[in-house]
């Protein structure tokens, strides 16, 4: 038995070291990738996975583009873009972009696209990525007129990702599963195959337009598969099947390091892990959580450090406002919690809980930091009930009944701005649990503001508020590995959003 | 004379059947191993406060993975090592075995009860009571259970209770079909004809007549089944879907190691062998029996 | 007359974990041409296990030996087993008790009938079911040709065991082996099966060596009888010296078991053996029968010399009973159990 | 033909029974509505989503109506893939099937000659051997299994590609893994009836006639021997069908138990109501072409 494990371990690891990339891509010039979720629809407003905000980036263009060293907006399939007022913007549009089925981008493109997607009976999927827009006209055949339907101060954020043109005559005809199916756009790859959910396979486009802010692809191929499994994954890595993961959990991602074979890169994200409590008192009166002096405990219980450094590893860091600290509007002015067990006890010994209390505790994903969080939380006399579920059936409960305790965690979209964030849950919502007039006020201002000094401060104050009574716990950000092979040239992207088109061989 | 017909009756008459029985059971290498072992599992959970190092819950996010004693860098302070949140694993296999009996033997109750009570109600009354009984077998058995038990998991959460009773509402169907045509059997013998013509009520002719004959082919099944839900539960929890973290069952802690696969391999060994060895005996325990209870019968 | 058959000291032992069980001890016999062989006894008296030794069916435990073991100048003691399949079917064959269940129910009754023929002999399909309408036409069945396609369970038992003997006589064997070929039939049918077998052995010259405990049948079919008890013979003979002068305690019991028309009185008892077979397990000594025999004595329990009371007639007793003829009343019980009867 | 038309009612019967089980119990999961939106949908998207697919409806009204289109062919569309289900499902089968059906055919070529074998000389070396392979089967958790046969075939030697569907190799250790599953039970039940069948009298019968072992083996013996195995075949490649959920997982199929596994995670209900039905069918299917295939070599059986 001691003998069989060792030699099985030693086993593996040998032969893990002894297998080199002899099947790399760049001799085929063909980068595999591999997904561990399958794609829905490769038509991003139907899908609202990560993958697809991938391929929607990789496939078509929107009108503008963000850089993401720099965080400064750039015209993509707009080449210039006014004011006209808080709720009316004049796009001016780039002339001699093609589709990859021929077609030519105009303005009836934008319209087309526009209007169709702010049509609540269309059913895009992230209403909130298109309900902001009323409509779009037509001034002339490379010039368009957006109406909002109240001033966004975030429309450039939205306008940068996930707003894409599609072509108009061939969206008419085909509808979203046709475009999931066979997807054109005006983007720097388009699509050779589409096997729904398993396998997508791309090609450089050729005719790409040439001043793109994006830059022009350069590797040739993209064999994009689903590999749900970890370990295949990594088997396939070494058996030089794939010449690119991500996601990557740290632990393996340590490993994999350590054996030098790949590059294995860490990037920080703009998702946050939080503790989500029921202040409002929704699942009951006398709701231990409804007690600040509760909060702040469960606040002080957890040893946020320890997690980022036995769990998360990498870039990640422990945050203390409700927000990633790139955002606009975050701040991290804002009352800390330390880890201090003792001091939590006090607190739960002065709110009427000496012996602590027994508490339903919700997760959905990350078992194993929401595991760590109940350990934490059961030292100091909080017993937790541990319930794992869907992340569909969590929200589900969350908004119907709500739950005391939750092990939440939001990425903003890859949004750029504080609004993505904390907007989204303080503002009186279903999945609102602090419940607070005074916060949803602040927001409103912050939200509907133009001038960006007058959003950073009512942010602050919302920001500062939840801090102090302790609305949430935030704890940690998220960061993502990506291993690959050490013939590409790649940086990952705080927004974890991989650009194959800029990516290219060594 | 009167001498000789002693010695050829001597001769005739072998062991009393009690001698036989004992006799077919210590010489049933398969069968002892199986109850042995099985009952050595037991006792380890029935002992796990006692036979812990440590406390199966208590993490340290700083030792995690640490290698078990035979590894280099493994220590005695946790012989069998930490997993991924750096609690004792020998102390967490060892509670593991309550679960896993727990799973395995209520799971097992529920199912055996149902199946049971359809079983012997079909067989015994026949007529419509088969047909409908053997309908809702036909659906049962149409359903595909993994994915029923996964559906139901998704919808309810997962947690102990639910397992247990996803897995014991579903897995009763051997139960009732072996339990139908054993009645089936004896509902025509001479004795239960008989019990009926003196007007024994059907309660008691069930009870005292039918259930001690069916007894032993209960007991097989139950080992099958226990076996079964089982190798379910670790199947469910290697999908997710399974008892909910931080409970130490074993399929749980395989599906926790199931991602360091490559690299930690020992984490998914040591209680990937536990539930082999686990789920092996219980076999064993019911081939045994099953031979001893009727030898011409073997497999 | 030559023999076809010769059988000096046959033995079959089956190893058991209590000890070796001796089914069959010493039997000798032969057989030509023509002539019928009854074997008579109980069950378990060794006669079954005796016809699966010459046919070499034995099952696997069960261990066979013989001095002699000869057919038709082939020492089958020695045979290897292709040649011993080689004889089987063609040369040999046997029938046996069990019609319901001596068929094979997933093939036709032309499938089964036909196969010895063309496992043996070189005849194409049709001539093979040439044979087989004209044999199952000769055992009494009638629209022959369209039960070839007929499987075994739409056959009443009658049906079956023709059809059974039909399939022996396929290859128009030498020697045929009909093992209680009526035991598993309605009376009705016994007689006539019984009949036909004889008929077919008699028109075709074969050797048959039948084993039954009808002994009514024996009476009228058999040139030669054997009486075996406990794996043993304990009497042969011409079917008239048994018959008119036997000479062992058992088969005078036998005899006294069956009703002879015009002498047994309606409602008297018909005789019968109380007690039961001794088992057979280890090393056996004395007579078997002793502890049933209403004249044994103490030397019973030793060797038992084998003695002749006519050329030809051998018996084992410890009594030389050809000087003490016992009467045909007194000495064995009559009353009715059911042990021992056959 | 009167008993072929009340076994064909019957499955009809019992394939309606578990379409309405699976939609009462899926829909017991409250509003698929939130699972449609996605993890980043607000209120209003969710709100837009449950008129859009009327969920509002009672469940009965929902059930009628998915089952007149299921009798269509119509399933609906997958929620999450916005595709019409039988599409997806159709794309899917054929892996599963493929999988399905070299599974079991794995399963009865070791299992079939290996109970033949083990029942020809029972307590023999290979008896035991048989009962080893028999009982390590029933035991060993088939994730395990598969994931040992990555390590060794896909890292080790490079043997066979660890994921995905490209060729035959890749259905090879697939194949194994979910053969072994179902090969100790037909393995056992080949053995025991060839026990049974090797001491009946007809294959005396058989030998009497001067037939070869292998002749008595295999014509006389096996074809008797073998009609519970069928039976038990047809009922294991259903439940290989739905269990191939582990399987399809570990080495990427992309085949219709993963599918529904990954379906589940998502609440995509018409997808999963329509596999769950689907196997069931399946399963529905094969118990009554092995009752056909049982009618042919068993002539009892046959009526009419």
């Amino acid at each position: 038995m001691k003998t069989v494990l060792k030699g099985a371990s030693l086993f593996a690891l040998t032969m893990l070291a002894a297998s080199g990339s002899a099947l790399a891509g760049k001799a085929d010039d063909t980068l595999n990738i591999s997904f561990t979720k399958e794609l829905e629809n490769v038509d991003g407003y139907f899908n609202s996975s990560r993958e697809g905000v991938i391929m929607q980036r990789t496939v078509w263009d929107s009108l503008l583009y963000r850089d993401p060293e720099t965080g400064e907006y750039k015209g993509n399939l707009a080449t210039d873009w006014k004011w006209v007022d808080d709720v009316t913007l004049d796009l001016d549009l780039r002339k001699g972009v093609k589709f990859h089925n021929g077609a030519d981008f105009t303005a009836d493109d934008v319209v087309y696209t526009v209007n169709w997607v702010v049509d609540p009976a269309h059913g895009v999927k992230t209403q909130r990525n298109v309900n902001w827009m009323k409509s779009t006209e037509k001034l002339d055949d490379y010039k368009v007129r957006l109406h909002l339907k109240a001033p966004f101060p975030a429309a450039f954020e939205y306008l940068s990702g996930p707003v894409p043109i599609y072509p108009h005559e061939y969206y008419a005809k085909v509808g979203p599963s046709g475009m999931g199916q066979n997807p054109v756009g005006t983007g720097p790859y388009k699509v050779v195959s589409v096997e729904p959910g398993k396998h997508f396979v791309l090609e450089k486009f050729d005719g790409y337009f040439k001043d793109s802010p994006k830059g022009q692809p350069k590797i040739g191929h993209l064999d994009i598969r689903t590999i749900p499994d970890i370990n295949t994954e990594a088997a396939e890595l070494f058996s030089g099947g794939l010449d690119w993961i991500w996601q990557v959990p740290a632990d393996q991602a340590e490993k994999l390091k350590e054996m030098d074979q790949f590059t294995v890169a860490n990037e920080s994200t703009m998702r946050i892990g939080y503790i989500d409590m029921d202040a409002a008192g929704r699942t009951g009166e006398k709701n231990p959580m409804t007690d600040v002096r509760v909060r702040r405990a469960v606040a002080h219980a957890i040893d946020r450090q320890a997690i980022v450094d036995g769990l998360l590893k990498g870039k990640s860091k422990v945050v203390d406002a409700a927000c990633f600290p790139t955002q606009f509007g975050c701040t991290d002015d804002v009352t800390k919690y330390d880890y201090d067990p003792e001091k939590a006890k006090e607190l739960l010994a002065e709110a009427g809980y000496p012996d602590g209390f027994t508490i339903d505790f919700y997760a959905y994903r990350d078992r194993e930091y929401a595991e760590a969080l109940a350990n934490y939380l059961n030292a100091v006399g909080i017993k937790t009930n541990f319930k794992l579920l869907q992340y569909s059936a969590l929200r589900e409960l969350r908004m119907k009944q709500g739950t005391p305790m939750s092990f939440q965690t939001w990425g903003s979209y890859s949004i750029n701005d504080a609004s993505a964030i904390v907007s989204q849950f303080f503002k009186l919502g279903s999945l609102d649990t602090a419940r607070d007039e005074e916060i949803k006020k602040w927001l409103d201002v912050a939200d509907s503001s133009i001038d960006p000094e007058k959003r950073k401060e009512y942010y602050a104050k919302a920001f500062k508020k939840i801090a102090d009574q302790a609305y949430w716990v935030p704890l940690f950000s998220y960061n993502a590995n990506y291993v690959f092979t050490k013939d590409l040239d790649y940086t990952p992207t705080t927004d974890a959003i991989p650009r194959f088109f800029q990516m290219s061989w060594k | 004379m009167a001498k000789t017909i002693e010695t050829v009756e001597a001769a005739l008459s072998g062991p009393t059947p009690g001698q036989v029985l004992r006799g077919r059971i210590f010489g049933h290498r398969g069968l002892m191993f199986g109850g042995v072992v099985l009952a050595a599992i037991c006792i380890v959970a029935l002992l796990a406060p006692v036979l812990a190092p440590h406390d199966p819950y208590s993490q340290n996010l700083l030792a995690r993975m640490q290698p078990p004693v035979w590894f280099d860098k493994g220590t005695w302070d946790h012989p069998l090592g930490t997993d991924h949140l750096g609690r004792d694993y020998l102390s967490r296999l060892i509670y593991g075995a309550r679960i896993s009996l727990l799973i395995g033997g209520v799971a097992a109750l529920i199912s055996g009860l149902i199946g049971t009570l359809m079983g012997v109600a079909a067989g015994y009354f026949g007529g419509k009571v088969d047909t409908v009984v053997t309908f809702i077998i036909n659906v049962r058995l149409a359903m595909p259970v993994v994915l029923v038990a996964l559906a139901v998991v998704a919808v309810f959460g997962g947690s102990l209770q639910v397992v247990i009773l996803v897995l014991g509402l579903l897995l009763w169907d051997r139960f009732a079909v072996v339990m139908r045509s054993s009645t089936q059997q004896l509902r025509s013998m001479e004795y239960v004809n008989a019990a009926r013509a003196i007007g024994c009520s059907t309660s008691r002719i069930v009870f005292s007549e039918i259930m001690p004959n069916i007894v032993n082919s209960l007991i097989v099944v139950v080992t099958l089944e226990m076996a079964h839900a089982i190798l379910l539960e670790a199947a469910l929890s290697f999908l997710g879907l399974g008892v909910q973290p931080p409970t130490p069952s074993w399929g749980l802690m395989v599906a926790e190691g199931k991602k360091m696969l490559l690299f930690e391999p020992w984490l998914i060994a040591i209680p990937g062998v536990a539930l082999f060895v686990l789920v092996l005996v219980i076999n064993l325990l019911g081939d045994g029996l099953r031979d001893v209870s009727a030898p011409e019968n073997r497999n | 007359m030559d023999n076809i058959l010769s059988v000096r000291d046959l033995r079959v032992d089956i190893p058991l974990a209590g000890g070796t069980l001796h089914a069959v001890r010493g039997l000798n016999f032969d057989l030509a041409r023509g002539e019928t062989l009854c074997i008579v006894g109980e069950s378990g008296s060794g006669k079954s296990l005796t016809s699966l030794a010459i046919m070499g069916l034995l099952p696997k435990m069960a261990q066979r030996r013989a001095d002699k073991l000869e057919f038709s100048g082939i020492d089958l003691s020695s045979a290897k087993n292709r040649q011993m399949r080689s004889l089987r079917g063609d040369r040999i064959s046997m029938i046996f008790q069990e019609p319901m269940t001596s068929l094979n129910p997933a093939y036709t009754i032309g499938d089964q009938l036909t196969e010895a023929l063309l496992l043996h002999r070189k005849v194409g399909r049709k001539a093979a079911e040439a044979r087989a309408i004209e044999l199952l036409e000769k055992v009494g069945i009638t629209a022959a040709a369209s039960r070839l396609e007929q499987y075994p369970h739409q056959l009443s038992g009658g049906l079956r065991q023709r059809v059974m003997i039909a399939m022996a006589l396929m290859a128009e064997p030498d020697l045929i082996i009909a093992d209680e070929p009526t035991t598993a039939l309605d009376v009705t049918i016994q007689a006539q099966i019984l009949r036909l077998l004889v008929d077919l052995q008699r028109e075709m010259n074969m050797a048959m060596i039948l084993i039954t405990h009808d002994l009514g049948v024996v009476a009228r079919v058999a040139d030669k009888v054997a009486i075996m008890y406990a794996g043993e013979v304990i009497e042969s003979g011409s079917s008239k010296d048994v018959f008119t002068a036997p000479q062992h305690p058992y088969t005078r019991g036998l005899l006294r078991c069956i009703p002879v028309p015009g002498k047994t009185k309606p409602g008297e008892h018909l005789g019968s053996i109380p007690g039961i077979v001794p088992s057979l397990i280890g090393k056996t000594q004395g007579c078997a029968f002793r502890g049933r025999c209403d004249v044994a004595i103490d030397a019973c329990a030793h060797d038992i010399p084998e003695r002749a009371s006519v050329e030809g007639h051998l018996y084992r007793c410890v009594h030389d009973n050809s000087q003490t003829q016992f009467s045909a009343s007194g000495e064995i019980n009559t009353t009715s159990q059911s042990e021992g009867r056959l | 033909m009167i008993y072929t038309l009340k076994r064909l009612g019957l499955a009809i019967l019992v394939a309606l029974a578990v379409s309405m089980l699976s939609f009462t119990l899926l829909h017991l999961s409250g509003d698929p509505a939130s699972a449609i939106a996605g993890e980043s949908a607000t209120d209003a998207d969710i709100a837009a989503i449950r008129a859009f697919y009327g969920f509002d409806r009672p469940l009965i009204v929902q059930y009628a109506d998915w089952l007149f289109s299921a009798l269509r062919g119509d399933f609906g569309e997958s929620y999450y893939f916005q595709l019409p289900v039988a599409q997806l499902i159709g794309d899917r089968l054929s892996i599963t099937m493929t999988l399905g059906i070299c599974g079991i055919t794995f399963a009865i070529l070791t299992a079939v000659p290996l109970g033949v074998a083990a029942a020809v000389r029972p307590n023999s070396m290979i008896d035991r051997v048989a009962l080893f392979i028999s009982v390590m089967g029933q035991a060993m958790p088939s994730f395990w299994f598969g994931l040992v046969l990555v390590v060794i075939f896909s890292i080790k030697f490079r043997l066979l590609p660890p994921s995905g569907t490209d060729g035959w190799q890749n259905f090879v250790m697939p194949t194994v893994v979910l053969g072994y599953y179902a090969m100790p039970a037909i393995m056992r039940l080949t053995r025991a009836g060839m026990l049974d069948v090797l001491s009946a009298d007809y294959v005396r019968t058989a030998r009497a006639k001067g037939a070869s072992e292998m002749r008595v083996m295999f014509k006389h013996a096996l074809r008797n021997a073998i009609i519970p195995v069928v039976s038990l075949s047809a009922v294991q490649m259903g439940f290989m069908l739905g269990g191939s959920i582990v399987v399809e997982s570990i080495f990427a199929l992309h085949g219709a138990g993963y599918l529904a596994w990954e379906s589940i995670g998502r609440n995509d209900l018409p997808t999963v109501q329509a596999l769950i039905l689907i196997f069931a069918l399946f399963y529905i299917v094969f118990t009554f072409l092995s009752d056909l295939l049982n009618a042919w070599l068993d002539p009892r059986m046959r009526v009419g």
